[in-house]
């Protein structure tokens, strides 16, 4: 213990998390005084110099805010730019999308999972450490990804910035024999992930109560990638339009990055909030590996959001296959687009959380204004608000495993701070 | 079929180097001997590096060893430097033309060789020394950037010190302990006493200068089809397949490297080609 | 030979499939993708196009729907030269052994037949043949050669970047074919003139449903001489050699390099161009294996120089070496021009540039 | 081998491609001395390293130490990726004001030390080898590392991507679709990727050496594209580069 009186923890560069970020937990005797997550990544201005590009662009463009999970950028930028220009699109572009997306979760999933999450549970470095004690496991895992990396390869052109987006559709369609190929490997894959969630499904996990509210998409019937509306375990349910006047995005000063709110309070977007919200749209098999798990709607603890992730795995796993078993190719690979004046939302379900895309259009379809809300910004709070949970718990341990508790804790969410800050205004803050 | 893509191991016997960055290597030919003539080259393959073109720098009477001087330059010739004897190389060859050693017969032979260019002359000059009767006069001129880039130094002092030899050794660059003389192999030339009008002229350096040796071996009186020439350019087979060495309708790795001046000096003076 | 014609008709074309397969080859042919025709493994006449005639123009290449025809269009932007000298290919792969190493050639590829080569192609196939076939063999060229079988289809209509009559290489199908096809469709029916062009082409023809050919027998002539009607480009080849070696300091090279993006397209689409590099690629287990792609003196390493770079550093250089090569220094190499007037060059240039008349300027210019 | 991963102003792209090479990854562990790599491990061992790959762009005064650091600590520096080589898109702020990016208060002004420019690491320290690409292929990478292993130099070849769609048997979109297509000028690597998708390529792995950027606007004019649109496909991923930087200048002096 560094004082009698204050104790600091301080982790100067988070690891296994997406981008550059430090941690900083003070106590002034048993009080937790400051519980500080500093995003230190620098600000790379997107939402800037998207001012004037066509808005044609911004599949291309929005995608290099994050290179892990690019096709939620594309997803949410073609949806609000679509619906600026008013282009409702046919049901089999909706559906390749969706597999895409499936291909993106699958990918950020068993990366996150395996490979940044897992060795926490193990108390080990890194994934190559776990491969030597669970080699078959850790083999296995990389197959799903792969699985997940292939869907995205084939339909988007490559795993990471994917090509073949573009506002109306796509630029080619995947071929008969792509598609064929793709369906046997994921069926392949099917069982491996299974496996290595039941696997995940014997670590221990820490107490903890995620105690703000869980917003996720939540259309009808429907486990959502790309549909809405926004609802919340609180009861919200407005179409994406309505965004601003629901949840708004503010400076605040003491910590540095923007932070967005629901009706003013914190809340929590990702894969334990879609869980939440949509356990009754998961297949009967998936709800009744959940109960096997333990885990159900009422799931709050977010050392879980593991396990809830490894279903969501499953899902799209199964999702991409049932799609592309029955998909027909429409004739072309996209429809008209016709540029005009215009205003949209598009907001699609990131791996981590909404994404919530906006622009405003002029008539040459060049962006006037871009506002970019990624889930990593809604959550920053959530977080902050877990660790001071977890100050009871950590006020027990030494240095080291507090350090590291709470390391896990941050990584419970998957933080993308890469997405975080694409952001206009910004600052930087040395710990 | 025999694969003319494809190198054959072979292993090397002895490793003396030169200088800092060159080495000359003996590969043991012995179970099967390699025979190539003055002036051609082989196409040596480092495992796991690639392959470049490198001259032949041994006795062409000794069929059971082959000898490449290897200056490293590069990702694949620095590597080259590190061989020991006991590893293996991969060898295609010989290609390529030779020095005139016939055509020379009865003149007075001027080498003029600069920095590694003595490397792919010196078979050429172990040829005129063991056939020393059939030549005049022989002059060998060589220079290099200092004195401690001068190659085969033993050697040079050794046939320094024959009475039917003329070797004239130059540098850029003297240092303290130099005492020969500083400048161009031009100067050189220029000096060399022969009789120009019966004189073959063998040159091999960088093609600047080369073009200065040819000018001041013309200007001496010596015919240009009595001027020979050995040319670089980038080559990747050596079998007129690649197509990188081409230059004007040759392709160096056959037609070349060694050329008689009046085919070419029309080639030699355009650029880029 | 004793070359009676006969008549295969288009319902048949399945079986001159079937029994090119039943031979063992893989029937590599004419097929429409991604708004071109490309030569492709085919699995039957279904591949081929149907009813598609191209249109071509410096820089430009368009498909249109017409008729019903299986081989009305003009060559695409490929040339059979990727199955016979295929754009990548491992020349060998090498394990270390205790000091050395131990080198494991690849398998020979399975034997081919060529659906739908025009006269451009043979002449074509028949100039890389001087390359590769020569004083040194490649053995991964003449392993796919060796066995080939070729279906050549007569032209009966050229695009506007044709000049195959000005190189003396068709349009007219006239050697180095086992089958040749001339296609006829008229109130009779859709059918193929057969020609036979060698001792496997008989052989092969023996085993097909073919009848006689009566009023037919001329249509291979007629066809040729209809496409060649429609052939207005012509290459000044009247001592075009030793006019461009002449002209080796003409400012025309500034002039058309400064149009020139040195992209290499040229190149890369002519089924004549040879020219390949060394890539030197090792796995994490430490095989090494060298692959042989195609290359292109377009390329500014083509001709890099340790100390020196390259020697062509300029785009115009790189024109002349180009233009050069195919249309003058070929004729020392290889006894023949390096050009087939195919016009792949004209037609797959993005800037538009053609061989001809930048010939035609050079050739003035001397 | 030692070998470390640094990350600067970037998507995290381009580092995330070693963790994608699946079918590799393990073997690469196993040969390869992982000391460094904080997106993977929390092992963070200090250098010297054999390999260091870099990833991102310089943004900050901070990083621009950085960066000297890491090239004192390690033998070979391989920039990965167009931020790495070229500034990457967030060079844009290179040609525009950065107040007027940045119009916000700062609590703290004294660290806010975003710099006007983002700059490759090329402009900071001597780079050994440069990966292409937003991001790099992830092949590529794949060579560098087996490469460095072996001592090798990485098969990274200088062509245009019209030799790749060449190869790969691809139709040019240019000519038979008419579609606007920076590959005659862009630098090879990924074998293709757009055209084969159908689209014209957009330049992600930057202007080759080769690159000859008026006859390319020319033909992009000729298909319609108005110099606006010309402008804006040289100011993506590689706009801080200097063949893109020249050409968008003289556009401009030509609209004058
Ligand atoms: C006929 C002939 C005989 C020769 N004889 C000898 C001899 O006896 N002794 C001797 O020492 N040398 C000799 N050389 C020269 C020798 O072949 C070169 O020094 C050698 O090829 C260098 O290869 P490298 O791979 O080590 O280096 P580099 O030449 O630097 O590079 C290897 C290859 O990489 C490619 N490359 C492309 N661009 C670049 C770039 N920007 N930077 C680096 N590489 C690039 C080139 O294709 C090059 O061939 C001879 C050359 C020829 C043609
Ligand atoms: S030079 Fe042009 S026209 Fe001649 S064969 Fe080659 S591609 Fe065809
Ligand atoms: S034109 Fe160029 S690429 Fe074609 S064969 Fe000649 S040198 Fe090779
Ligand atoms: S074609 Fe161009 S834009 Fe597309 S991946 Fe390749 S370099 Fe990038």
């Amino acid at each position: 213990m560094s004082d009698e009186t204050t104790r600091t923890l301080a982790v100067d560069y988070l690891a296994r998390v997406e981008g550059e970020g430090a941690l900083r937990l003070v106590w002034s005797g048993d009080e937790l005084t400051d519980v500080e997550l500093n995003i230190f990544e620098p600000p790379r201005f997107f939402e800037g110099f998207l001012q004037g590009r066509s808005c044609l662009e911004t599949p291309d463009i929005t995608a290099r805010i994050c290179g892990i999970c690019p096709v939620a950028y594309q997803m949410s930028a073609s949806a609000a730019v679509e619906d600026a220009l008013g282009i409702a699109l046919p049901d089999p572009y909706l559906q390749l999308r969706r597999v895409l997306y499936c291909g993106e979760w699958i990918e950020s999933h068993v990366l996150h999972m395996l490979m940044l999450h897992t060795p926490d549970f193990l108390g080990v470095d890194d994934a190559m450490a776990v491969a030597r004690e669970h080699g078959d496991m850790v083999r296995a895992g990389l197959k799903v990804k792969k699985a997940g990396n292939d869907i995205v390869n084939v339909v988007g052109g490559r795993e990471i910035h994917p090509i073949n987006v573009r506002i109306g559709g796509f630029y080619r369609l995947p071929r008969r024999s792509e598609i064929d190929a793709l369906v046997a490997q994921l069926k392949e894959a099917r069982p491996l992930a299974e496996a290595m969630l039941r696997w995940m499904g014997t670590f221990h996990f820490p107490e903890l109560e995620v105690d703000v509210e869980l917003v996720a998409l939540k259309p009808e019937g429907l486990y959502p990638f790309i549909e809405g509306p926004i609802a919340s375990t609180g009861g919200l349910c407005v179409p994406v339009q309505e965004w601003a006047n629901h949840f708004a995005e503010e400076h605040v000063a003491r910590t540095h990055a923007l932070h967005a709110r629901l009706h003013g309070e914190p809340y929590l977007t990702g894969p334990l909030a879609r869980f939440a919200l949509n356990f009754d749209a998961l297949p009967a098999d998936l709800r009744a590996l959940s109960a096997e798990l333990g885990i159900g709607p009422g799931e709050r603890n977010p050392f879980k959001s593991l396990l809830v992730r490894g279903i969501e795995v499953l899902f799209a796993l199964d999702e991409a296959v049932r799609i592309l078993e029955q998909w027909r190719a429409p004739k072309e690979a996209a429809v008209p687009v016709e540029l005009k004046k215009g205003s949209g939302w598009g907001v699609s379900e990131a791996p981590r959380g909404t994404l919530v895309h906006h622009y405003e259009v002029d008539d040459e379809g060049l962006i006037k204004t871009a506002i970019i809300v990624p889930p990593t910004s809604q959550n920053q709070l959530a977080i902050e608000s877990d660790l001071r949970n977890l100050g009871t718990q950590l006020k027990v341990l030494d240095d080291a495993a507090a350090t590291h508790r709470a390391e896990m804790a941050i990584r419970n969410y998957d933080p993308c701070i890469s997405c975080a800050t694409h952001f206009l205004r910004f600052e930087r803050v040395f710990s | 079929m025999n694969d003319p893509w494809v190198p054959t191991p072979m292993t090397v016997r002895e490793v003396v180097r030169e200088t800092a960055d060159t080495v000359t290597l003996t590969l043991d030919t012995s179970a099967s001997p390699f025979a190539f003539a003055p002036g051609q080259f082989n196409m040596v393959y480092l495992f796991g590096q690639g392959e470049v073109p490198i001259s032949i720098s041994g006795h062409a009477d000794r069929p059971d060893e082959l000898v490449h001087t290897i200056r490293g330059v590069g990702p694949v010739t620095r590597p080259m430097l590190d061989l020991v004897p006991g590893d293996v190389l991969g060898i295609r060859g010989p290609f390529g033309t030779a020095w005139p050693v016939e055509e020379a017969r009865g003149t007075d032979v001027i080498v003029v060789a600069g920095g590694i260019g003595l490397a792919p002359l010196r078979p050429m000059i172990y040829h005129l020394l063991a056939n020393r009767r059939d030549y005049a006069r022989i002059v060998l001129i060589y220079g290099a950037r200092q004195p401690d880039q001068m190659l085969f130094v033993d050697e040079l002092h050794h046939w320094r010190g024959r009475f039917d030899l003329t070797v004239e050794v130059t540098v850029d660059q003297g240092t303290e302990d130099w005492f020969g003389p500083v400048g161009v192999v031009t100067r050189s030339l220029a000096r060399a006493r022969f009789d120009a009008d019966d004189a073959t002229v063998v040159t091999c350096g960088p093609e600047v200068m080369m073009r200065f040796v040819v000018h001041e071996a013309v200007r001496m009186g010596v015919p240009q089809d009595r001027i020979w020439a050995s040319m670089e350019r980038n080559m990747k087979c050596a079998i007129g397949l690649c197509g990188h060495c081409q230059w004007g309708p040759d392709f160096v790795c056959k037609q070349g490297p060694v050329y008689r001046w009046d085919h070419i000096a029309h080639r030699f003076a355009e650029k880029e080609l | 030979m004793h070359n009676p014609r006969t008549i295969l008709s288009h319902s048949d074309l399945g079986t001159l499939f079937a029994t090119l397969h039943a031979e063992g080859r893989h029937t590599i042919g004419p097929t429409v993708r991604d708004g071109a025709i490309v030569y492709d493994r085919l699995i039957g006449p279904d591949d081929l196009p149907t009813g598609v005639v191209d249109e071509q123009a410096p820089g430009r290449y368009r498909l249109r729907h017409e008729g019903t025809r299986r081989f009305s269009w003009s060559v695409g932007p490929q040339s059979f030269k990727r199955w016979l000298h295929p754009p990548e290919l491992r020349l060998f792969r090498a394990t270390r052994t205790e000091r050395g190493f131990a080198v494991e050639k690849p398998e020979a590829p399975p034997p081919l037949a060529l659906i739908g080569a025009r006269a451009c192609e043979l002449a074509a196939m028949a100039i890389q043949d001087r390359v590769f076939l020569g004083d040194v063999v490649d053995p991964h060229y003449a392993s796919r050669r060796r066995d080939l079988f070729i279906v050549a289809v007569q032209c009966d209509r050229a695009a506007s970047t044709c000049f195959c009559p000005s190189m003396g290489s068709g349009p007219r199908v006239s050697r180095g074919y086992d089958l040749s096809l001339t296609e006829v469709v008229d109130e009779a029916g859709h059918r193929f003139v057969v020609e036979i062009g060698s001792e496997a082409g008989r052989a092969l023809a023996a085993k097909l449903p073919l009848h006689a050919a009566t009023t037919d027998a001329d249509a291979p002539e007629r066809a040729s001489a209809e496409a060649e009607a429609q052939i207005a480009r012509r290459m000044p080849t009247d001592g075009l050699r030793e006019k461009l070696l002449g002209a080796v300091a003409s400012s025309n090279w500034d002039d058309v390099a400064s149009r020139c993006i040195g992209c290499a397209n040229c190149t890369l689409v002519c089924p004549t161009c040879f020219c390949t590099t060394v890539d030197d690629v090792t796995t994490l287990d430490g095989t090494h294996e060298r692959v042989r792609r195609w290359d292109s003196c377009f390329h500014p390493d083509f001709s890099y120089l340790h100390g020196a770079g390259p020697v062509r550093s300029s785009v115009g250089a790189r024109y002349r070496q180009w233009l050069t090569h195919k249309l003058a220094t070929w004729h020392d190499q290889f006894g023949t021009s390096g050009c087939v007037g195919c016009g792949r060059c004209v037609a797959w240039c993005p800037a538009g540039i053609d061989i001809v008349a930048e010939a035609e300027r050079l050739a003035e210019d001397a | 081998m030692r070998l470390a991963v640094h990350k600067f102003a970037s998507c995290d792209g381009c580092q995330l491609s070693i963790l994608d090479c699946e079918d590799e990854l393990l073997a690469v562990a196993g040969a390869v001395d992982i000391a460094y790599f904080p997106e993977a491990s929390r092992r963070m061992e200090p250098g010297p390293y054999d390999v260091s790959l870099v990833e991102g762009s310089i943004t900050t005064a901070h990083d621009a130490e950085r960066i000297q650091q890491i090239r004192r600590e390690s033998k070979v520096v391989v920039t990965i990726g167009a931020c790495a080589t070229a500034g990457g898109i967030q060079a844009l702020r290179n040609y525009a004001d950065v107040e007027q990016f940045t119009r916000a208060v700062y609590a703290k002004p004294e660290f806010i030390s975003t710099l006007e420019t983002s700059t490759p690491i090329a402009a900071h320290i001597p780079v050994d080898y440069e990966l292409r690409g937003c991001p790099v292929d992830k092949r590529q990478l794949l060579d560098v590392l087996v490469a460095s292993l072996h001592g090798r130099r990485p098969a990274i070849p200088n062509e245009s991507v019209c030799a790749e769609c060449k190869r790969a048997g691809h139709v040019c979109v240019i000519v038979a679709h008419g579609t606007p297509c920076l590959g005659p000028v862009t630098h090879s690597g990924c074998g293709g990727l757009c055209p084969g998708y159908h689209r014209g390529c957009f330049g992600c792995f930057g202007p080759s050496s080769l690159a000859r950027m008026e006859p390319m606007t020319e033909v992009w004019r000729s298909l319609g594209a108005d110099d606006k649109t010309i402008d804006r496909a040289l100011s993506t991923f590689h706009v801080a580069s200097e063949a893109n930087a020249a050409e968008r200048a003289r556009l401009e002096a030509d609209d004058e």
